[in-house]
């Protein structure tokens, strides 16, 4: 039997208005297990806490009841006035006589009535209360980011920096991301590559970073702190500790006609290349689907000319595994698909490009390099529309485009139309706008200068229709504020397309069971307070992954998502959450009920030996609750039909104990 | 905002939410018969949904669209603005007890230039 | 003869982060509804199990109402989702077995809808009080 | 009349016994009537050909018996299934409650099992000898001089005579014919009930529940309540009590029972069959199969190994437990 003592708080006259707390504190002394009962004027004050602390040591008590404020408000405090008395601060209860009685009632009698009825059912939780530890686990200190565009280049460096190891799994042959691909960047038109390549030799020089390029995730175990990772490393058939990155094998490869994905399909490269002359690793991959000698043993030239000796044809998928303490998902986007659209001609003419393809037009290291000439004929363009929310801000019954706004289109198509204009004053750029959206730090001042100072003809409107007429692309479209309706002749149409989440992260997000929205976003643990966060412990968010962001957007993100890493790593141990679920093994019947619900993958089943009353011995599976992983929702103790899975702190017989004390 | 009656007959009839429109213009960009027009599709939306009602039963814009459905293809948030147009024709036409037609009136109105297609579509609008 | 106002006896099971918080909201904001309402807090809904709403009524509650986050916010992502499932379940038997439907109700309550809160315990213990003592679930044995 | 005869079942049971692809067959043994036929294993060819019988009182679900009667038992163990059987063993194994590469299955066809409460009351107490001959039974009573004839089609259980499949959806041998899905009338009753007012339901469930003894037979009979320690055993699960102690404990325990086998229940009617009272248990559990049907889609629990249960699962969509009522109100 517990030695309940009851504290019954006035909160000045915030309760002791409504209630009669004497008769409160008098009525809860004749409850079970209750050896002492008082009321104050402020419990929660210092000489309120020296008064529970004082009755504990005078009455040895075992357990304390207050009934006060909420126990969202004060639960914290006299918990940690429990522990500073020397008991288990999971041995108090607060009976809510404040917000869930004085104040929502009028009448002393019947506020009285409730207030002594709550307390009861506190005294009676309280009885069965047992004392809770913090379970504790430790943290490998280590974290892997997944993606190495700018966002997870931006996380490894801040984990890095501060001294903890971080390994990037990226897909491609090189980490870069889309930013690599960029011209320039708005709104200081700084050069993508000028500001990002220095980032990318950084990562590859850092001692702490390892690079898994040419790589991905293909399982998932554990929980925070003690994540078991599987990376596949794909064969890219060069020793890539072995190639110098010379180039020599790329320029002397036969098979030259593979669409270079680097330039979007605009130009070729070779069967073995480098995707960039910046690639971090510099090291040439073997496209297998190309590769002559890979598909039917005809060729073997790179492997002649390679003075390292770097190939090697026979190489395999090598599968790593590794721990890790934190995980950071920053798998970025891609733009949405054109096909659906066939209103702007995109399959039916070169000339109508999407705006990451005019990013490689205009690029120095592009397919024309950076001399703006229409893909079809190389001839300059001298009329350009390009047209805004292709795809982007649809209603969700349009199956061709997403609802949201893509956000970044704006800004560089102001920054398209002002280069265009600044290179070439002879080019006439027409932008068609539905609203155009700066909400950034000298944006809006950005875009103003593509109208003032450099002549962009920004129109209110939208173009309804692109015809390929010989040499002209017809674009027919409508100028809301005039009123009416524009043919103008262009020589290139280019698609702001709207952006989507790498649809790869799909799996993955399974595997590390956080959860995505309707469009694949990954969901945020909050949105306001836990933007970086996914609701699943230890697992972070960077990047475009989370919702559409331009760079500095994700940049901040990436660092505020490592700060997160840093903060989990710097811990020894992790100390969870007490109120835990967990198995009683002896009633277990190992039906996998209370696994299937487990938002977090808490639960997992293992095979344990009983021994039988006949003394013989008997394996059978049974649940086991990961302490670290459970949040303690609760939901498998009623998916259980056994009733041997139990939540700490709301434990069944707790809550049915409230129960019968509410309803005696 | 209260809603007149023809607004809201308007709106049931058509089936169509003109609260859903962004303004982004789609819809006249891709009229074929947008010079011909007074008022042209994006502003038959804003118009309906303002409940500016009477300007529109009076404009000859209602017998210039098509029907060719282009801004409802294109319409990027499913508005459909031919809809509008179409309930809007329909109450004009419902309005103008003159012009009510039935099978009777047909013979007469026969000759070798007139589409057949044309009488048949008028007989059926007018003589609801 | 005096005649005794009938006061029900309502056993509200709140989730700790939605509707718990959205009834501290209405007291915040001094809403007031009946002190025949008692409130017992659990981490989520999904923790409430059928066997607790099943030993209110047999301790003689005369009805017992569920609140928790709205579907789509659950503080665990999904847990309210099972007890929506579990309750209609639960809700369509006890209707079958001839038990009043008004006893039973799930509502959810966020975290800022103290009005909500407030306006909804006022019309389920109306609509208690309407029936009646609860007689087709009480155990005999535990009378008031 | 069964389509497959004693001889065939026990040749299959001595031969796989012989050749040691089992080592024990759990089949029905005779009992003191014709009807009390009851489960039991047997070891050796002697007792097989002593006590096995199959006849149209073999009703009783052999998967349950899987759970507890392996533990120390070396080698395979045979077991005959009949169709409904199939589906408990399917669910049990999704619950992961035996080990198949135990087990020998032989699916084996039925034709539908007698209710005796049926033949009684025809023919009256006294029973003494039933002969389950062609389409009908002869029933010897120690007060009638003649053996009385009863057609087996009128004395079939409820649950044969809305049998929801003639199909075995497990096993390692199959014996005669498979047999199809039968879109049943299963529902049907419960939908009477659905359809009466309240008070009329209440006193309907007043009427029935009361007779209840607390024997437990239903709970130990149904193939689903395997728990290695059931909550009305258990003390400290709140709800532990072993007699009715007043109307309400009846009517709890049999909300719980069928709660807690919901998404899980075959349907197989074991609760029913066994009860010495004759409730119509199976009523409950079909009202939960019912309602997560229409509520969530079809569900057949052990239709398939490893499904998931409605219970255990939900969409976004999913109506509110207040729309339950409204749905059947406008149905209605």
């Amino acid at each position: 039997m517990q030695r309940v003592g009851v504290f019954v708080c006035w909160c000045g006259s915030n309760i002791a208005g409504t209630v009669d707390v004497q008769a409160v504190s008098e009525a809860l002394k004749n409850e079970p297990g209750v050896v002492f009962s008082t009321n104050y004027q402020y419990m929660c004050s210092q000489a309120g806490q020296n008064m529970i602390i004082d009755a504990v040591k005078e009455h040895n008590l075992t357990g304390i009841v207050v009934c006060s404020c909420s126990p969202r408000m004060h639960e914290a405090t006299f918990r940690k006035t429990a522990a500073a008395a020397g008991l288990n601060p999971y041995m108090v209860e607060i009976a809510n006589i404040r917000e869930q009685c004085s104040w929502v009632h009028k009448d002393m009698m019947t506020g009285t009535e409730k207030a002594i009825i709550l307390g009861k059912a506190a005294v009676a939780k309280v009885n069965l209360n047992t004392p809770l530890t913090p379970g504790e686990s430790p943290v490998t200190k280590r974290a892997l980011v997944i993606g190495g565009g700018i966002a997870g280049i931006q996380t490894a460096l801040d984990i890095a920096d501060a001294g903890f190891e971080v390994d990037i799994v990226e897909k491609k042959p090189t980490i870069g991301g889309k930013m690599a691909q960029l011209d320039k960047t708005f709104p200081t038109l700084d050069c993508a590559a000028c500001i990002l390549t220095p980032k990318m030799v950084d990562v590859a020089q850092n001692e702490k970073i390892r690079i898994f390029s040419y790589s991905e995730v293909t399982d998932v175990k554990g929980f925070v702190g003690n994540f078991d990772v599987t990376i596949k490393k794909n064969a890219r058939f060069v020793k890539e500790d072995i190639c110098t990155g010379c180039g020599a094998c790329v320029e002397k490869c036969p098979m030259k006609k593979v669409p270079n994905e680097f330039n979007l399909g605009m130009d070729n490269r070779s069967a073995i290349y480098i995707p960039f002359a910046q690639a971090v690793p510099k090291v040439a991959t073997i496209d297998p689907n190309a590769c002559n000698m890979l598909k039917n043993g005809k060729c073997g030239l790179c492997a002649k000319v390679c003075a390292a000796g770097a190939i090697d044809y026979t190489q395999k998928d090598e599968y790593i595994e590794e721990k890790y303490g934190a995980i950071v998902v920053a798998t970025g986007f891609n733009p949405i698909s054109m096909e659906k659209f066939d209103e702007f001609a995109y399959n039916q003419s070169k000339d109508v490009i999407t705006s990451l393809e005019f990013e490689r037009l205009t690029n120095a290291a592009g397919p024309t390099a950076g001399k703006l000439l229409r893909p079809s004929d190389h001839e300059h363009p001298h009329t350009i529309v390009f047209v805004q929310c292709v795809g982007s801000r649809c209603d969700s019954c349009a199956e061709k485009g997403k609802e949201y706004c893509s956000k970044i289109c704006c800004m560089y198509t102001a920054k398209h139309a002002m280069l265009t204009r600044d290179k070439y004053p002879d080019t006439e750029v027409y932008v068609f706008y539905i609203d155009v959206r700066t909400p950034g730090k000298n944006f809006d001042e950005f875009y103003r200068r593509a109208v003032e100072e450099y002549g962009v003809k920004y129109v209110k409107g939208m173009v309804g229709k692109v015809t390929p007429e010989g040499k002209k692309l017809k674009v027919q479209a409508s100028d809301l504020i005039a009123n009416k309706q524009l043919h103008i002749d262009a020589d290139l149409v280019v698609l702001a397309a709207a952006i989507e989440p790498d649809q790869t992260a799909r799996p993955l997000a399974t595997m590390l069971t956080a959860s995505m929205d309707t469009n694949d976003f990954f969901t945020e643990a909050h949105p306001k307070l836990r933007p970086v966060e996914s609701p699943t412990a230890g697992v972070f968010l960077s990047g475009a992954c989370q919702g559409p962001k331009d760079i500095p957007e994700t940049v901040s993100q990436a660092g505020a998502a490592a700060s997160k890493v840093i903060g989990l790593l710097a811990k020894d141990k992790l100390t969870g959450n007490p109120c835990v679920a967990s198995s009683n093994e002896l009633m277990c019947n190992g039906c996998s009920s209370c696994e299937r619900v487990c938002p977090y993958g808490a639960i997992t089943y293992v095979d344990k030996e009983f021994r039988m009353p006949d003394r013989t011995t008997k394996v059978r599976r049974v649940a086991s609750v990961n302490p670290a992983v459970c949040q303690g929702c609760g939901c498998c103790t009623v998916a259980c039909p056994s009733g041997a899975m139990d939540l700490r702190g709301f434990a069944n017989n707790q809550i049915m104990a409230e129960v019968d004390a509410i309803c005696k | 905002m209260h809603k007149t009656y023809l607004q809201e007959e308007i709106i049931r009839m058509s089936g169509v939410n003109p609260s859903k429109c962004m303004r982004c213009g789609k819809c006249s960009a891709s009229c074929p018969a947008y010079d011909e027009m007074e008022y042209h599709p994006h502003q038959f939306v804003n118009m309906v949904e303002s409940g500016d009602i009477e300007p529109l039963l009076k404009s000859e814009s209602l017998y210039k669209c098509l029907s060719c459905f282009a801004c409802i293809e294109r319409c990027p948030r499913g508005v459909e603005p031919a809809k509008l147009v179409e309930a809007v024709r329909l109450t004009a036409i419902r309005k103008q007890g003159a012009n009510h037609m039935t099978a009777n009136d047909v013979p007469a109105l026969l000759d070798d230039e007139m589409p057949q297609q044309a009488i048949v579509s008028a007989f059926r609008k007018y003589s609801k | 003869m005096q005649v005794n106002e009938f006061k029900p006896l309502i056993v509200a099971f709140c989730c700790n982060w939605c509707s718990y918080a959205g009834a501290d909201l209405a007291g915040n904001n001094r809403l007031n509804y009946p002190a025949d309402v008692k409130i017992i807090r659990v981490p989520c809904s999904c923790r409430v199990n059928p066997m607790f709403i099943l030993r209110a009524f047999q301790r003689g509650a005369d009805g017992v109402i569920l609140c928790g986050c709205h579907p789509g916010d659950c503080h665990y992502t999904s847990g309210n989702y099972y007890t929506r499932r579990r309750m209609a379940a639960l809700f369509s038997m006890l209707d079958f077995l001839g038990i009043e439907k008004e006893r039973t109700r799930v509502e959810w309550v966020s975290a800022a809808e103290g009005a909500k809160f407030a306006a909804t315990m006022n019309d389920f213990v109306e609509k208690v009080t309407a029936l009646g003592p609860n007689k087709r679930l009480e155990d005999l044995r535990c009378k008031r | 009349m069964q389509t497959i005869t004693r001889d065939q079942l026990l040749d299959k049971a001595v031969s796989l016994l012989a050749d040691g692809t089992v080592t024990a067959v759990l089949g029905w043994s005779k009992g003191e009537f014709d009807y009390d036929v009851t489960p039991a294993v047997f070891k050796t060819e002697a007792e097989l050909k002593e006590n096995f019988v199959w006849n149209d009182f073999c009703g009783a679900n052999f998967s349950k018996y899987l759970v507890a009667k392996m533990d120390r038992l070396e080698g395979k163990m045979l077991v005959f299934l009949k169709p409904c059987d199939t589906y408990s063993f399917n669910q049990l194994l999704t619950e992961h409650r035996f080990d198949r590469e135990k087990v020998y299955a032989v699916g084996i066809p039925c034709e539908g099992m007698v209710d005796i409460a049926k033949v009684k009351a025809i023919c009256g107490e006294g029973i003494s000898s039933v002969d389950c001959g062609g389409d009908k039974l002869l029933v010897t009573t120690l007060y009638e001089e003649q053996p009385v004839e009863v057609a087996t089609a009128e004395v079939l259980a409820e649950r044969c005579v809305n049998c929801k499949s003639k199909k075995h959806v497990a096993y390692d041998e199959l014996l005669g014919e498979e047999g199809e899905v039968i879109d049943s009338n299963r529902f049907d009753e419960v939908e009477k009930l659905e359809a009466m007012t309240p008070d009329e339901r209440f006193a309907f469930w007043q009427n029935e529940l009361s007779r209840c003894i607390r024997c437990n037979a239903c709970r130990d009979a149904c193939p689903a309540c395997t728990c290695e320690k059931c909550v009305f055993d258990n003390p400290n699960s709140g709800v532990e009590n072993k007699a009715p102690a007043n109307s309400f404990e009846e009517k709890m325990f049999h909300i719980i029972r069928a709660y807690h086998v919901a998404g899980r229940c075959t349907d197989c009617g074991e609760c029913s069959r066994v009860c010495p009272q004759n409730i119509p248990l199976h009523l409950l559990n079909r009202k939960f199969i019912k309602d997560m049907n229409e509520f969530y889609g079809e569900y057949q629990a052990g239709a398939e190994v490893g499904s998931r249960a409605p219970l255990v699962d939900y969409t976004t969509e999913d109506l509110e437990p207040g729309e339950v009522f409204d749905r059947r109100d406008t149905n209605a």
